[in-house]
């Protein structure tokens, strides 16, 4: 184990990347980039049985059960109601209790309605659920979420899979400020630099599917993320130099040799 | 008798158990969640959960997410 | 050696970070440093000897020189004449005749004189050294370096020291798109996001000294910057996601379990 | 005689050798290179090289840089 | 009035510009920056009569009630309830049904708590008042509290007086397109570019205090943000170019003299 | 005349803002765009007579020469030589001794070549011309042009007709701190806010074509580049308010009614 | 008898109409507003809305605000 | 004889002055300037100023430009 785990209500994680399990070109390159990422925490969804081809392989048979915890989400619900009965339909499946809320506010942006997010919460954290709430970038609804017994909150960076990356770093960064929860900055990350920032800004980890799954090279760019991830978190322990306007030498400014326009008979060497 | 499954109409001899159907349909009940008429059903119950006429029945599984 | 070395004038590095030799806590702190780095390149002045206290020690010393190749600069020239000068010291104390350029235009910014940097560059190219330019983010002058044989070009992503990151990655781009020889973004960055962006934008290499040096934690920043040029590389070479404005789902959306609201009876499990 | 050493006036019986005066300043002559009159002097000169009244000497090393 | 009035609720104002009245040096000062800024709405707060020194000079007295709308605002309520009372107490002291609505949902960003802000705008809309809820960049609570009846929604550009300029300016552009009723950027603008921006994204208004009241010269700030907004309106509407990575020549390219290398014989003019 | 006007080389303008006449959909709606500018300077560039076809109309004659000081440029010469040839053939057909000067070193991006540029400056200069040199935004070559004798130095933004905006806005402002000539930003700029931006960094004008001419509707464009060059300007000289990450109350925390829930007998008004 | 007056205790011969006690205080009625144990009075009502003993009373007019 | 005008090989009866070329061109002097073998012409020269066998005659005016 790390000497600097993501730990999540009492459980620790080695990876601070945490990634999906959707939208790859195949399970076998979700298998690969998986191990490139690093990742001991994955995201699944939660969907009906094909009945009429059950022959399809099964998503399960391409995660490394021994090493990555399995994450149910609730995508793709819009009410509070179906986010639970979809989080506990999670539980029966997977045999955790652990769930990644996500209750859908706008189809057009997929913004989570945080309204209706901070009631199933709150319902599923007294049905024993340990609840990572997928929320906006606001502070204020995070602490909610926090106060309702989140065990972290996922505020986004930019809309999920538009790969703009982190669109409001002061918010992020106010958010990581007042919580007393681990901060997951989930969605909107494009490229590696994008979760470098997002852990420079302080927060415990990075969730990303898009940016991985539908790289020109999902197994090269999972590889990035996680050594973006690691160098982000380590920038950020390390503390960076202040900004300055203008420059400041790297070499010593004393024991130049002489100019040659100052020299003694100013002779050339050129 | 007619339930409701996964949002479509389907026609099983009936009533009968959640193991049952499950058995009909060849699934694995171990890689499934089942919820009868909105409510979640536990494994243990499988056995003595009957499914009547127009009971809706959603079986689901884990799929590629994020 | 690395499948995909830095290669400047036929010579091959595994590392795409090159690091400087200034402004550390301690001479021990930056060999830590320089391991954490990577690096297998690093810059030094060259200044004249203390007379009065010749006990001090070397920085030699300190340069694990089996691993590391040593490239001196040019710094604190502020003409062609005076950096030719300290070019071909640096090449007698070396014994290599490769030497990072620079010749300042200004204290302040310390940006370069292109024109001065141009005619040093061609007399030292004419004297068999192998030139490694120090300028600013202009196509045009970074080609005029090129047609005068520089081996590689070193546009400056911020004034040095500033530690305001790649300030015109649209130049940067641009540099990178015509040149024929290696591009070392060189000054500027701040930290390891800084690092990962130049990687991302296509260039070979980065040369940084103050945002490791004067970290908090030099050690801990080195090999962030490690980690960051890496994923920068990686996710450059991998193919980064498109931007859009809006959101694209990552779970699919067929096969979602019906809504109360639609559902038989409406019964509800809340 | 008096010759312009690092940019200060410096006395020494001379004329010398580079050599000489590398040696009667205790200077490793491995670690540094040699500027007579703003033109560098190859090693293998140093033995060879002649100092007189008023030449500039420059002797430098490799210090920490960016 | 203006051929391209600011609507809300029916009611048209010549200006895009709201401004606001707490902070200035002095009553007079605010005075001749209203007039510069050729707004006819500012905001005003309900607070209680100082019983003890009653001599105090009144701020209406400083308010050109000819031409300009008082909007009397919640600002420091902190539960939808007290929000409320002091919306029906400014409607007493005002006679006016227009409402500013905050509720604040945190002391250190004064973000909006829209929960409580939902709740409120439904009590209010239900008692005949026009509503201009003050909240967060978020499209999903826009359109609830537009579904609740406010009249307008004032989504922030960032922080109250923080001069941070829009942070988030894909969500604005989002609400705007989402949006059927008039979109007022709330808070945030710092100096006179970030109103224009604001208005370049679309919005119908702009709604500032902090970067008039404490600029260095209010009054001249007041014409700047006066003429910013309007530069951005007509910008927004007369439709800019695109933005391309590379240059597009301004002068034509054909009939261009001969250059001397071809020109015959090459003599040279210089 | 204003009491702010721009003055270059002893020659005071009402205005800040210098535009262009090429690229308009029609000379009538260009002479249309110059007045809703309210430009007195504009550029134009020096071509061959067509002389299969002299019945073109005259472009002079949609300028009001009343009003517009005419400025010829030496757009697409890329030597020292044709930029020294064009300027000397422009002034004989404007009779002035004014030039926008630019050597181009390179046709994708446009930007100049320096090293030509500062000769062609040092020899116009010396024949008595007026030198307005279009440069990069280096401040050491706008040192070395301002040393050449040019009038004024005008840095790019970004790429001509590119409408990036500003790139690098420190650059720029480095370059303003350190001028004793006028400094103009010219090319880049795509639409109002960033005018207003340029502005705010202290420049003394902003030179445009591509923006205003290609612009959906040319004279709005132009309307909107004057209020934002007069908006930049007023908000750089009143000072704008710092920034700060955290809120600044606008309405004054003292006064506030007891909230309910600390009111005597908790009684509820909603 | 004791009321609550914006927030402190404030003593009056009462029991007294909103009219009274803003005449009292001096206090030009027409940019004021007056909130009777959290209900807001219309101006209407201050002649016939009697204040007792413990109730409380907020009178709020408008400042400068954002 | 044959001049180049323009870029172009242009015939014209000569030696002529550049008045007469423009005259010939049916140019209006005044909004234009003429380059003679690479040398601006003043105005004041056009009657002077001849035009030979080979010259290399530029006249140009304003047009639109940024």
């Amino acid at each position: 184990m790390t000497s600097d785990p993501l730990v999540i209500a009492g459980r620790a994680f080695n990876s601070r990347l945490v990634v999906g399990t959707g939208k790859y070109p195949s399970h076998a390159v979700m298998a690969e980039a998986h191990r490139a990422s690093g990742a001991d925490m994955v995201t699944v969804a939660v969907r009906r049985v094909n009945l009429t081809d059950k022959s399809k392989e099964s998503l399960i048979d391409f995660i490394d059960r021994e090493r990555i915890f399995i994450l149910p989400n609730t995508a793709g619900c819009y009410t509070a109601e179906d986010a639970i009965r979809t989080a506990r339909l999670g539980r029966e499946v997977g045999l955790s209790n652990w769930v990644k809320l996500e209750v859908i506010g706008d189809e057009q942006t997929l913004f989570p309605d945080n309204v209706a997010l901070l009631e199933a919460t709150r319902v599923l954290v007294s049905e024993g659920f340990i609840v990572l709430p997928y929320t906006n970038d606001d502070p204020v609804i995070c602490r909610k979420l926090e106060e309702a017994g989140a065990a972290a909150v996922m505020p986004l960076g930019a809309p999920i899979g538009s790969g703009l990356g982190i669109q409001n770093p002061n918010n992020i960064r106010i958010i990581k400020d007042q919580a007393r929860v681990p901060v997951i900055v989930d969605a909107g990350v494009g490229t590696a630099s994008d979760a470098a920032i997002a852990m420079e800004l302080g927060v415990d980890g990075v969730l990303m599917n898009t940016a991985i799954a539908l790289a020109g090279d999902p197994v090269a760019m999972a590889r990035a993320m996680k050594l973006a991830v690691e160098a982000g978190r380590l920038a950020y322990r390390a503390g960076r130099i202040p900004m300055r306007p203008y420059a400041s030498a790297s070499s010593p400014l004393d024991g130049r040799i002489t100019p040659v326009a100052a020299a003694a008979g100013g002779r050339s060497g050129v | 008798m007619t339930i409701r499954l996964n949002g479509e109409p389907f026609e099983i001899a009936g009533p009968v158990t959640i193991s049952a159907l499950l058995a009909e349909l060849k699934i694995d009940s171990r890689i499934v969640a089942v919820e009868h008429n909105v409510v979640v059903v536990k494994r243990l119950q499988y056995d003595t959960t009957m499914i009547g006429e127009g009971d809706v029945i959603e079986i689901v599984r884990f799929v590629g997410g994020g």
